[in-house]
């Protein structure tokens, strides 16, 4: 009989070839994991090729899976398991295994061949190099192979279903039911009961294999995470954005109107809008970033929420237009999903270096409000506050996300729409200005201007890029008024600080003289790393921005509370410099630029440094 | 939702109709007109003013808009809907104030250099959709705004600011492109022909899907006399009238023909005997014909080009067809609750 | 300097032969291959690699300049210089180089959507202005490097991931927008047919002017079969060859004829006589020929299509114009002596 | 008799019509003055439309002349001298004139038509209301035709002579010599005799009517300031800067590559080089500012030195490709000729809002140095420096301009340019790195990669816009690589700073408490300043920047010296926050952001505030 043992958390990686199904493989155990009612968190990494060549470590496609019995934040800095479908899966991912890790191998692909093509000189399943590993080596595909045999499917069908087995055998392992995956099989492969079946036998002989043998002496067993009630899904960062938007247009009564250009990695975005079309979604694949954008802004002048979704390259392209939108006073939602850059750069790594292009990015004085996602579920909440602000403000708003919170998935406790606050887009119906005039550049007490949409009768008037008469909207050359204009623009963005919540820290004994302050995807491994660090007996505050601008009204107090201000970012310190500029304190940059989230055990060790430092000042 | 798309002469016909009648003045608006005296604008600009009210629409169902240029400065001067925007992303911006909304005319107003240089992609990409948006290209063969640079339609060899020893760009010929880019309404007219350029422009704002005029426009200042070439009864101005022979020159002598190599080449009518005259035809499938019409324009100096409707066929518009896939629920309630099922998604877990 | 324009084949009179005849080997880097298993990619640039050495330049001359998407990769796998640039930008990028240059031969690597839809603007004005390079267009009729979104010459209906109700974007022909470009060589070519490729890309180099020619291209991930339609003795493939009567079909039983309405049409070659058949010239002046002949492309599924070289014509190429007006003193301190002659400037005074 | 008077300076702006030829007169009369040995500044200012309807405010054109017996910095604040010739003109300017200055009027215009027409109920000229002013009224253009009416012109013509008239009266008054601009007349009107003749007696007859009139009773003297001995001419920023762009090729021995697209106030730049040709200056127009930068990037690539000259607009289309450059580290000089924004704004009129956009307007970490012109004839030193920068480190550097610069003119000592420092491009000619192979990413001892044109034996090697690999150049996504590289990057650009002179303030008497920071053409306002506030017993020091990024390595001990930093700047605060954030000084922003230079008067006086609040703490 095998133990059970029972473990707080763990990271599983599934590693394999591109072909071998191991996106499929992750998010239905990730499924399983949620039913269990652990708190999970989740990240797929893709190869930059579409398909590079078999066997190498080019194409190795991986998802990591970080589950546990209480609320996490990240999907883990280093798997505690590797499942490696190839030599090329183990050889690429065997580096961030922790020590003493456990590694699942497919000791078929482990043929000579195979290995030399990742440069291994003999076995390392056999050649002791992996000794400080708990290495469990069989013929998965042997196995797989012998287990659907009897289902008379081709030998190159009959292998593409390991994947399934070895999702059995984890299955097993952390005891957990095999009936969803089943069912999944049946609806997915309804059309096609060969596969179907194979795909169950394979399920089902994977998990046979971890309760007959002897390979394997402990199971383990996780219990559920503490979470409020409600019903729970699983969400991925782009489609939470995208969802959220929805839910901004709907809440403001408006079609919703995407304008976008495919680009990593954002394009899924464009995607999952373009299959919601029945809920007042328009979507339009643009012959460039500067046409999605422009054809959002025109959705907005004609009364829509104009919204453009992009990466880096593209918000470059952008910045025009956004500057027009910012002169036109006009609703629209730009979403920057970050990546490594600059240029091209690393299209498939996250990194959050485009916060200054959204601050600054624009010729002249061109004030736009930025706000960033914190998590995967959060990218909902980020994009309603974006919709609100845009609409509620008539402004561009911009939107930043990365390609780590994209992709990444985590539970989400599925809101209440109708509970959601309703969005007021104001528009303007009858004349606002002397002997029955329209006034488009009137403003409310929020100073966002007029908005009256074409066919409104009687209230005709014309937009442009040229300086605004205050309140006419006539082009206008007068000093004066430039500088009346510059100025209002400026105070328009900046009093949206007095409609957002106050910063306020996380500083459970109010005893941390270390504050960390953080911004978008930096979210998980700030949450991590302080945990563990308070976990050490030390103490230490934290505080995470949503509104990058305006910040918000209290921050400059919050920050002079503290002895030291560290601000971990995946670029060069652009906060630390906004946030040094602005309230004249010395924030410390903490700076990682390497394509990947920030590591929460570097991180955690890092930090903790510096607090005994500054303990012993 | 619109479900089918609407044919040709039905470009206006989900945009509401005036009440009453309404006049020239009632598109004047408040704002003094800019130009320099003797601009083209100005007749283009009264000829529009004349003819949208003839169009029975309701004023503030229409919408024009512009990038940056001389010519672009329009929309202030007419009292509906506009937007002066950036240099070159009109079409693209027209674009999605058509996709949002089928009840508006929509309007771009653009240069040669807004159109073809900086804009050249958004202009071709509408006109391959076909989204249900007339284009006037004001056409002057010159930078105007900014003072006098050579432009895409500048002859080679022109002496400009910024080409001192004679420019070396060959120019595109506007038709051609834009055939060249599948579009379904292509014509040309001349700022001073007030009835030619009304006859046109209605003509294309009533086309379902793209429309494209170029307006031959006199920027007095820096290409003066750039179309003189066309005036007067002996000039080589050629008129396409569908389903007429195509005849031109005084008394109109002279007639296109298409030559043993099959290729056009003009012709005296006397001589071939009109039944040998090419006969237009407009609605012709085949851009082909239409094609080789507009190669009959000079790209040097212009002393012969054709005008009128080189091409109007039958295409769905694309603001249609993307309109027929999208639907919501009319009640906002109804909507939210769709999209509450939406959200949830087919795999929740309850706690 | 240059100062009289070169004819066409005089494409690469300019750039140095190499002095030892180069391999193949000659022209592959040492950097892996790394596009999908069967990608039409390989083979076109295995053609390529195989026609370089037979040009008989120098490979250090060699400039190969791309945008992004899956055959953007190709610079990294030729032994030449190279740019890997930024999406749709790589005519711009080249324009520089080949105005710059006089002893280089400028290739230009591109999309379906790096060319004719983020990058359309640079493509056209490149052929408008005809400067020397050549621009292999991978056309696959789909975004490959982004997973498959509908691209301009994807067919309207497509299913894809963008377009999951069926695309409603109708595609441009890529060689009829050429043509309406002023494009001065247009050609078309199919990645499996390496006979022809090289045919096609060698005359094209050797053009001198802007030379675009489209390549179909399998992408067997994203688009499989796209041209399938093409293959097989009965397959609607029908060859271009200057001088030559056009007949495809099986046995070459079909031909292209003018019809009574002029438009070009197939019909049998048994029933219309072979000295009925059109004969092609690719040196006509007149781009009207070329722009019929490419409408007989599908614009839907690809069943039928002509191949080789639509037009081929002289005209003076932009960057030997360009370079015809400028100069420079050889020697340094002459070339800052002038330059002190013109900063110093006619209107000056000493205190 | 007349008077002499004896002045230290004056500042005379001439005012007319758009077709009233404002601006020949006043660079006519600027030449005399050259000549006449006094320093200068002048200041043309256009009309937003190409030709506004005639005698309306919108279509007034004008250029303003400072002169001065000492080195000045501005064309000044406010004129001391208004020359009218048309109501609009007189309406247009007189809020500027300096109380009790002079107003010189062509009365023949004030017709009640031309009155009413800028809605002057009544004529200013004789109705009381310029009472504070010296009026000189008088028929300008009856005495004009009079004058030439021997000569056989029709009316049109003979009108169009009056502002040579007025030239001929003002040489009378300043008691300069005629003979310059009849050699000028004679030589540009060689052609036309009757127009020669005509605007030839029109200038006789205008200096005659000084001398014999008894209108005037004064007339005035300046003598000429004390300059270094040298050649000097007459010059604008724009040509300055298309100069020194051309001395900074010549230097490096690389032939110029400028790819343009037009736009005011950079399109001067593009026809002034496509001027120079035969100095090797290749001039694309390009069909927009994308396919401009591209082609520059491209010809530098091909080893020429690529340059592109735009204004806001043009700059943020242009950021993806300096990403791209930044990537490729290649030589590349972006000149932002700065106006009044966001979006279209106000293109005729000046300002400095692009410095956040040129510091941070990428994706990505894309660093680039940025430097400033500071006066008309310094925008060649400038010029001379951005392309030195780019051909050493083999780096895109943006060049910072503004519409005051590129239109206002100074006296210039036209430099030896034999004397310029010489540029290395470094070009790589053979194998750098192991068994003979080509590394493009090694590096120098200043960080600049190896550079290797097309056309060189055995260095073929590919680049592009995804992340380099150190050294080899090879396409890499290793974490460590890439954070490897991009803090290279930084390290390459942050380097300049130790090849640029130190910061040094201009703190006459080393006891100033409050030190003024500025760049670009606050310059001059700053400087005039300065020296008025040093005249009324003050002490204040000044620094100019010429560098923007890097900053000068000692800049925060300068800066530190001071109680107070004051950064006066045309925009809401740019430099200040970047001080602020690099060295946790409290600079205070001075903002003015009207589409105007900074005003001296108002500057000073405010200057003068501040250190009195200073010295009282
Ligand atoms: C991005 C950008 N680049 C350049 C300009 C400068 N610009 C304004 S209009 C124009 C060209 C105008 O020519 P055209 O479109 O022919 O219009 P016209 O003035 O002749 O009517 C240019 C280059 C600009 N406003 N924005
Ligand atoms: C400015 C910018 N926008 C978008 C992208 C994303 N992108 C890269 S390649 C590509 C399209 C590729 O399609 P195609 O040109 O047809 O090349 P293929 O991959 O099919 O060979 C897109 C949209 C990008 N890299 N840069
Ligand atoms: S510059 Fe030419 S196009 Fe522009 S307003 Fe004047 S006349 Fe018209
Ligand atoms: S996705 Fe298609 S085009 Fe791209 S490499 Fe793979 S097969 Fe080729
Ligand atoms: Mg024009
Ligand atoms: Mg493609």
């Amino acid at each position: 009989m095998t133990d059970i043992t029972t473990l707080d958390h763990v990271v599983i990686r599934f590693a394999g070839d591109s072909g071998d199904g191991m996106q499929l493989t992750g998010s239905r155990f990730t499924h399983e994991t949620a039913v269990a009612g652990n708190d999970f968190s989740t990240l797929p990494n893709f190869p930059a090729e579409i398909r590079a060549p078999a066997g190498t470590v080019a194409g190795v496609s991986s998802f990591q899976l970080h589950f546990a019995n209480f609320d996490i934040r990240t999907p883990g800095d280093a798997p505690d398991v590797l499942v490696a479908m190839n030599p090329a899966a183990l050889r690429a991912n065997i580096g961030d295994l922790v020590r003493g890790g456990t590694i699942i191998a497919d000791s078929a692909d482990f043929t000579a061949r195979n290995l030399a093509k990742v440069g291994y000189a003999s076995d390392p399943l056999t050649d002791g190099s992996l000794d400080s590993y708990h290495v469990h080596a069989f013929d998965l595909t042997g196995q797989t192979i012998a287990a659907v045999a009897e289902l008379g499917l081709g030998r190159k069908d009959a292998v593409r279903t390991r994947n399934f087995y070895a999702l059995g055998l984890l299955n097993w392992m952390y005891d957990r039911p095999v009936e969803g995956t089943l069912e999944f099989l049946a609806h997915k492969f309804a059309g096609n009961p060969a596969v179907r079946d194979a795909n169950t036998a394979a399920v089902k002989a994977g998990y046979a294999f971890g309760e007959t043998t002897e390979l394997f002496a402990t199971r383990y067993r996780i219990a559920p995470a503490p979470v409020p009630p409600g019903t729970y899904r699983q969400i991925s960062g782009n489609r939470a954005l995208g969802y959220g938007l929805m839910a901004g247009a709907a809440r403001s009564g408006l079609p919703l109107f995407l304008g976008a250009y495919p680009i990593t990695p954002a394009s899924d975005v464009l995607h999952i809008l373009s299959n919601t079309k029945q809920h007042g979604v328009t979507t339009f694949q643009a012959e460039d970033e500067i046409a999605a954008v422009g054809a959002a802004l025109g959705a907005s002048f004609a009364g829509q929420l104009g919204v453009t979704v992009t990466s880096g390259p593209g918000m470059a392209l952008k910045s025009e237009t956004i500057g027009l939108a910012v002169m036109l006073e006009l609703p629209l939602v730009v979403v920057d999903v970050q990546r490594a850059g600059p240029s091209t750069g690393m299209p498939t790594k996250t990194e959050q270096a485009d916060l200054t292009q959204a601050l600054f990015g624009r010729h002249g004085e061109a004030p736009v409000p930025v706000i960033a996602a914190a998590s995967p579920a959060d990218c909902f909440d980020a994009a309603f506050e974006a919709a609100r602000i845009a609409v509620t403000y008539r402004t561009p708003v911009i939107l930043l996300s990365d390609g780590y919170l994209a992709n990444g998935a985590e539970p989400w406790q599925i809101p209440d729409l109708a509970t959601l606050p309703s969005i007021d887009p104001g528009f303007a119906t009858s004349p606002n200005g002397p002997d029955g005039s329209f006034l488009p550049y009137a403003r409310d007490e929020k100073l966002a201007r007029a908005w009256a949409v074409p066919g409104t009768p009687g209230l005709q008037h014309r937009v442009g890029g040229l300086e605004k008469a205050d309140g006419t909207g006539a082009i206008s050359y007068d000093p004066a008024n430039h500088e009346r204009m510059v100025r209002l623009r400026a105070a328009k963005v900046a009093g949206i600080a007095s409609d957002v919540p106050p910063a306020e820290a996380d500083d459970p004994t109010g005893a941390a003289r270390v504050l960390v302050v953080g911004w978008g995807s930096t979210y998980g491994p700030i949450a991590a790393a302080a945990r563990r660090v308070r976990l050490n007996s030390r103490e230490v505050a934290t505080l995470h921005l949503r509104h990058l601008n305006p910040l918000p009204s209290n921050l400059g107090e919050v920050l002079r509370r503290y002895d030291r201000v560290v601000v971990p970012e995946m670029n060069l310190g652009q906060l630390a410099m906004v946030l040094r500029a602005t309230y004249l304190v010395d924030a410390q940059s903490y700076s990682r630029v390497r394509g990947l989230p920030i590591s929460v055990a570097e991180f955690a060790a890092d930090l903790e440094t510096i607090i005994d430092e500054e303990s012993q000042r | 939702m619109t479900t089918t798309p609407l044919a040709p002469g039905a470009g206006l016909t989900r945009v509401p109709l005036a009440v009453t009648p309404l006049t020239r003045k009632d598109f004047t608006s408040d704002q003094e007109v800019r130009w320099c005296p003797g601009c083209g604008d100005y007749a283009v600009l009264a000829t529009f003013q004349g003819l949208m009210p003839q169009l029975g629409i309701k004023k503030e169902n229409t919408v024009i808009v512009s990038g940056i240029g001389c010519s672009s400065r329009f929309p202030y001067y007419v009292d509906s809907y506009g937007m002066h925007s950036i240099h070159g992303r009109a079409p693209a911006i027209a674009t999605g104030i058509a996709m949002a909304r089928e009840d508006l005319a929509v309007w771009v107003v653009t240069g040669d250099g807004d159109a073809l240089s900086i804009g050249g992609n958004h202009l071709i990409h509408a006109l391959r959709r076909n989204v249900n948006i007339t284009v006037m290209l004001f056409n002057n063969r010159i930078y105007g705004l900014t003072k006098g640079q050579y432009s895409p339609t500048s002859e080679q060899g022109k002496l400009t600011k910024s080409s001192p020893a004679g420019s070396v760009d060959s120019p595109f010929n506007p038709v051609s492109l834009a055939l060249g880019a599948e579009a379904s309404f292509v014509a040309r007219t001349v700022d001073s022909h007030r009835a030619h350029l009304t006859e046109v422009l209605t003509a294309a704002i009533s086309h379902r899907g793209a429309a494209l005029v170029e307006i031959y426009q006199n920027c007095p200042i820096f290409n003066d006399g750039a179309f003189d070439g066309l005036k007067g009864p002996d000039s080589g101005l050629i008129p396409l009238r569908h389903g007429e022979p195509i005849r031109f020159g005084p008394d109109g002598g002279l007639g296109i023909v298409r030559g043993a190599d099959g290729s056009l080449r003009p012709a005296a009518v006397d001589e071939v005997g009109l039944e040998n005259v090419l006969v237009h035809d407009a609605h012709r499938d085949d851009p082909g014909l239409a094609f080789e019409l507009s190669r009959l324009t000079d790209t040097g100096t212009i002393l012969s080009a054709p005008i009128g409707i080189f091409r109007d066929v039958e295409r769905p518009s694309y603001d249609d067809l993307a309109r027929a896939q999208v639907s919501v629920a009319p009640d906002p309630a109804r909507r939210l609750a769709e999209l509450q099922g939406l959200i949830t998604g087919p795999d929740t877990w309850t706690v």
